[in-house]
């Protein structure tokens, strides 16, 4: 039962990079294009963290899976905005 | 073993692919791209022969080797760009 | 078809897919990028085929900072025109042709070897004697105790090397400051790499880590450092860093020659040593290592170079 | 403490760490390392002299799991070369190198060649064997463009990224002879190798990657500009030493380690090879407007004819023949070596005094120069082969090899090569022997003066009159099957 739901979860993951993947080739600025990755992304990446975690059973390697997603979550926060921002600088000058 | 198998044969082509646009290409940096292909290539033909399947332990031998050979790739790659460099800031002179 | 294989066909094509994206891109940019990508799969192979240390070396190494070097050096323009050579079209064929039979030939030699009669190599051997090496990470064994002068001598390859950046390059301008959020994150970053550091200097002995992987994280907290706009990237100048530069091989080298002086083989560590001595060994290799990377980062010093230091530099001006 | 295999190369190595800690006092750790090394040479040849080949199983684990250093005859009589080569153009160093704000730099530079040249010689496995080549490149790219020019510069880029390219395919041949046979120990694998395609494929890459790296026609195009363009006491040892590493390799894969597998057709395409190196090579030298690029394409040539050798020693049965044509070869390399470093030191004495080194405007040097020019006609004749040279005694022994094996298509190549020798040298020395004003006056010998005619009496005189000793060490060999 644990499993199918971790699977569950793995797969619905999955299924957010792939949308993620999607937009970043059909949309059509910059700005939407970054707002489809990381959000997907980081939503994708949570759920199989999750669907791993259960999987393995472990709390200590639920922790450091969970830092992982931090992490992850903290690195493409920032590299978007910076990304944006010099689009924009770009774009103004 | 075909896994293993694979493996080497891929990176018998990395490198040749490797070789030849080391061969083909006039300026440093698409060459030293190729050579780093090229020393992939070779690495992994190495951590092929390791591998000897899921269940057995891996040699760790060409493990050891790759990680050397990595390290002195970057060493390379890190002296060629900076040789590249100065010869651009001469032309500009 | 053994449907087992697929993921393995998958990945095979990917790379191959992606070294021919990478070395057929008119834009170097593309190249680049492409490159860090092809890295990245690399690594995942590497877990692929159980070899975590290569994997995080690669992710670290191979990716990572050949990746900021490329880069930068895209950012330095010294990317020139991507044309290819103008080779006449003979020559071109004949290189391909070459270039097949000599694929043609490699892959014939490696069926041969892996699978029409597998070799015993020497994984039983190296994994028999890893009870008397001082640590149970067999890669760690092979890197500091059984192949430890090809370690050695890896280290002297990287101190030739970076001496060599310092004596052609000039230091590249340092970057402007940073805007709020990227300050916040290195202030978050830089202390978590040099933790992460650490942790797989420490961890090397038993599970996969050790030194390179252990350097190359530090070296990634230099570079962000340097990116936030402190020029300097955490190091020290002149005789200290000319210490730190030397502090790998040296005590490799001074260790090795004191068991020779001692009676034993050079580089025969006492075995119940061997742990703490291999540790030793790699504090000072990853304090080289990252000095090495981040020097090879910076370029060299725009007041000509780290072996005049200041007190040097007074003598011959009053000389 | 008994077995001193690892001192010559921990020696320069500790005296290139000594020299980067302590850049002030750099020219004295680099004379007194190099002097040093030059000790730990003699320790070991002593040894191998007395009691034949030694090895060192390093870190005490048996050679195959850990690495062996393995000294042999042939890798002596080359460390012996290396090291009093580098000892001759360290002192000229010192003088060269004396006012340049390089200097702290280029004595822990050479000091990391030398490092790589004696591990090279000494390493008996063979990754270690690359890692030592990609040293041995790293630091000779650096040292090669410590002049600053930009030809220098660029010169040094294109040397770097096809010494590369030939250390990716050497690397990828020890993969494949991992692959079939499992080990990396080079005397294991001696006596394990067979005949088959592993060992031919293995062999072709790995022969292939140092044949760019020993500058065999054609792939000698990188050469003369890299050679040409450096400080001259680099110049030297590159020509030296650097290139004679990559051959010596080449000898040690083919006679002892695929002794069994080297086919005659192969050794035959090397020695034809061989032959067109040494013709044209020789000819283009004829043609150089400066001296420095007359040196860099003689040494084209020279490595020519140590190519030469390898389809006659494929032709001789084993036993007493095959080693004096081998020990031939090596007299040959050895006498080079000498002669090639004294005639670029000498270059480099005239290039300072002068300012250039075009050959049509030297006249006057043998009056202001007369050691200079003196040493230049000693190595002239350690280049033609006259006699007393090693070199006239080498290719002695190749000619009559030509007869023993019925090879008769070299013996026009050795004529017209030896020819073309005498050509190009005796115009150089009918420049620097008449009168003119090309070059200023000079009141004492200088320091630098020394090093290089002490080079040109030991190519001609040395080497002419203790050749046997070369003869004897030989067949001294630490691999099953090899040298005799």
């Amino acid at each position: 039962m644990l499993d199918l739901l971790a699977l569950l979860l793995i797969f619905s993951g999955i299924s957010f990079f792939f949308l993620g993947a999607i937009g970043l080739l059909r949309l059509p600025d910059l700005h939407a294009r970054l707002h489809a990755l990381t959000k997907a992304d980081n939503l994708g990446l949570g759920l199989l963290i999750v669907g791993v975690a259960l999987l393995h059973g472990s709390l200590l390697m639920a922790m450091k899976l969970l830092l992982i997603w931090l992490l992850a979550l903290l690195a493409s926060a920032a590299s978007a905005h910076l990304i944006s921002q010099y689009a924009l600088r770009r774009n103004r000058s | 073993m075909t896994q293993a198998l694979i493996y080497a044969l891929t990176g018998a082509v990395l490198f040749m692919l490797g070789v030849r646009a080391t061969l083909l290409r006039e300026t440093l940096l698409p060459r030293l791209l190729a050579l780093n292909v090229c020393g992939a290539g070779v690495f992994l033909i190495f951590v092929s022969l390791a591998y000897r399947g899921d269940s057995l332990p891996v040699d760790p031998v060409p493990h050891a080797l790759v990680l050397t050979g990595l390290v002195v790739a970057i060493s390379a790659t890190a002296l060629a760009l900076a040789l590249n460099r100065r010869l651009r800031e001469m032309a500009d002179e | 078809m053994n449907l087992t294989l697929l993921p393995d066909l998958l990945l095979a094509g990917m790379l191959i897919g992606l070294a021919w994206a990478v070395l057929n891109s008119d834009d170097l940019r593309r190249g680049v990028v492409l490159f860090i990508a092809f890295g990245l799969l690399l690594a995942i192979v590497w877990a692929r085929l159980l070899a975590p240390d290569l994997a995080l070396a690669e992710a670290a190494i191979g990716a990572g900072l050949s990746g900021a070097l490329l880069l930068v050096a895209l950012r330095d323009g010294s990317g020139g025109d991507q044309r290819s050579a103008k080779r006449s079209t003979l020559n071109r064929w004949l290189i391909d042709l070459f270039v097949l039979v000599m694929t043609c030939l490699i892959g014939w030699v490696l069926w041969l070897t892996i699978y029409a009669e597998p070799v015993e190599r020497l994984a039983q051997l190296a994994n028999a004697m890893l009870e008397r090496s001082g640590v149970s990470n067999p890669v760690t064994a092979v890197l500091l105790n059984y192949r430890a002068y090809d370690t050695l001598l890896e280290l002297v390859v990287v101190l030739a090397a970076v001496l060599g950046v310092l004596v052609v390059g000039r230091e590249r301008r340092g970057y402007r400051e940073p805007g709020p959020v990227f300050h916040g994150l290195v202030h978050w970053l830089v202390p978590l790499l040099i933790v992460t550091a650490g942790y797989l200097l420490w961890v090397g002995a038993h599970a996969p880590g050790g030194a390179f992987q252990a350097g190359a994280t530090l070296a990634a907290a230099g570079i962000v450092l340097r990116l936030a706009g402190y020029d300097a990237a955490g190091l020290p100048d002149g005789r200290l860093l000319r210490w730190l530069l030397v502090a790998g091989t040296g005590v490799f080298l001074l260790l090795g020659l004191g068991m020779t002086v001692s009676g034993g083989g050079f580089l025969q560590y006492p075995e119940a040593w061997s742990g703490s001595l291999i540790l030793v060994i790699e504090v000072a290799a990853t304090a080289s290592i990252a000095a090495a990377l981040v020097l090879a980062y910076r370029g060299g010093r725009s007041d000509g170079w780290l072996l005049v230091d200041e007190k040097d530099k007074n003598r011959e001006i009053s000389s | 403490m008994n077995n001193p295999l690892i001192w010559p190369v921990a020696v320069p190595l500790l005296s290139a760490l000594l020299a980067l800690l302590w850049p002030r006092r750099s020219t004295w750790i680099g004379l007194l390392g190099s002097a040093l090394s030059l000790a730990a040479v003699v320790l070991v040849s002593r040894q191998v002299i007395e009691s034949g080949a030694i090895e060192l199983a390093l870190g005490g684990w048996s050679p195959g799991l850990g690495i062996a250093l393995r000294a042999d005859g042939l890798s002596v009589l080359m460390l012996l070369m290396s090291t009093l080569v580098s000892m001759a153009v360290a002192v000229y160093a010192s003088v060269y190198f004396s006012r340049s704000e390089r200097r702290s730099e280029f004595w822990v530079l050479w000091l990391l060649l030398i490092t790589a040249l004696h591990a090279l010689f000494l390493s008996g496995d063979l990754f270690n064997l690359y890692v030592t080549l990609e040293l041995l490149g790293l630091s000779a790219v650096v040292l090669a463009c410590l002049g600053g020019s930009r030809e220098s510069l660029q010169a040094a880029l294109n040397y770097l990224v096809l010494g590369l390219l030939a250390s990716m395919a050497f690397l990828i041949g020890v993969a494949l002879i991992y692959a079939g046979y499992g080990t990396l120990d080079m005397a294991a694998l001696a006596a394990a190798i067979e005949s088959g395609p592993t060992a031919w494929v293995a062999l072709s890459l790995m022969t292939g990657g140092l044949l760019i790296k020993s500058a065999l026609f054609p792939l000698h195009f990188w050469l003369p500009p890299a050679h040409s363009n450096a400080p001259a006491p680099v110049s030297a040892v590159l020509s030296a030493l650097v290139v004679k590493a990559a051959v010596y390799l080449i000898l040690r894969l083919w006679l002892a380690l695929f002794d069994e597998v080297v086919t005659q057709t192969a050794a035959l395409v090397l020695g034809l090879l061989g032959g067109v190196a040494v013709l044209w090579g020789s000819w283009v030298a004829l043609q150089a407007e400066r001296l420095k690029l007359m040196a860099a394409y003689s040494t084209v040539a020279q490595v020519g004819y140590l190519f030469l050798f390898l389809p006659l020693l494929a032709a001789l049965p084993e036993g007493t023949t095959r080693d004096v044509a081998l020990g031939a070869l090596v007299l040959l390399a050895l006498t080079h070596g000498f002669a090639k470093s004294a005639f670029f030191l000498a270059a480099g004495v005239i290039m300072q005094r002068a300012g250039h080194d075009r050959i049509a405007e030297l006249g006057g040097t043998a009056r202001a120069l007369p050691v200079t020019a003196f040493t230049l006609a000693l190595a002239g004749v350690a280049l033609i082969g006259l006699p007393p040279s090693g070199s006239f005694l080498a290719k002695w022994q190749l000619l009559s090899s030509v007869f023993i094996t019925g090879q008769w298509i070299w013996l026009p190549v050795i004529a017209v090569g030896t020819l073309l020798a005498g050509a190009y040298t005796f115009r150089l020395l009918g420049y620097a022997f008449a009168p003119g004003e090309g070059v200023g006056p000079s009141l004492s010998v200088g320091r630098e003066e020394i090093p290089a005619v002490l080079l040109a009496l030991a190519a001609t005189l040395l080497l002419g009159f203790w050749a046997s000793v070369v003869w004897e060490l030989v067949p001294i060999s630490a691999y099953a099957g090899g040298g005799g």
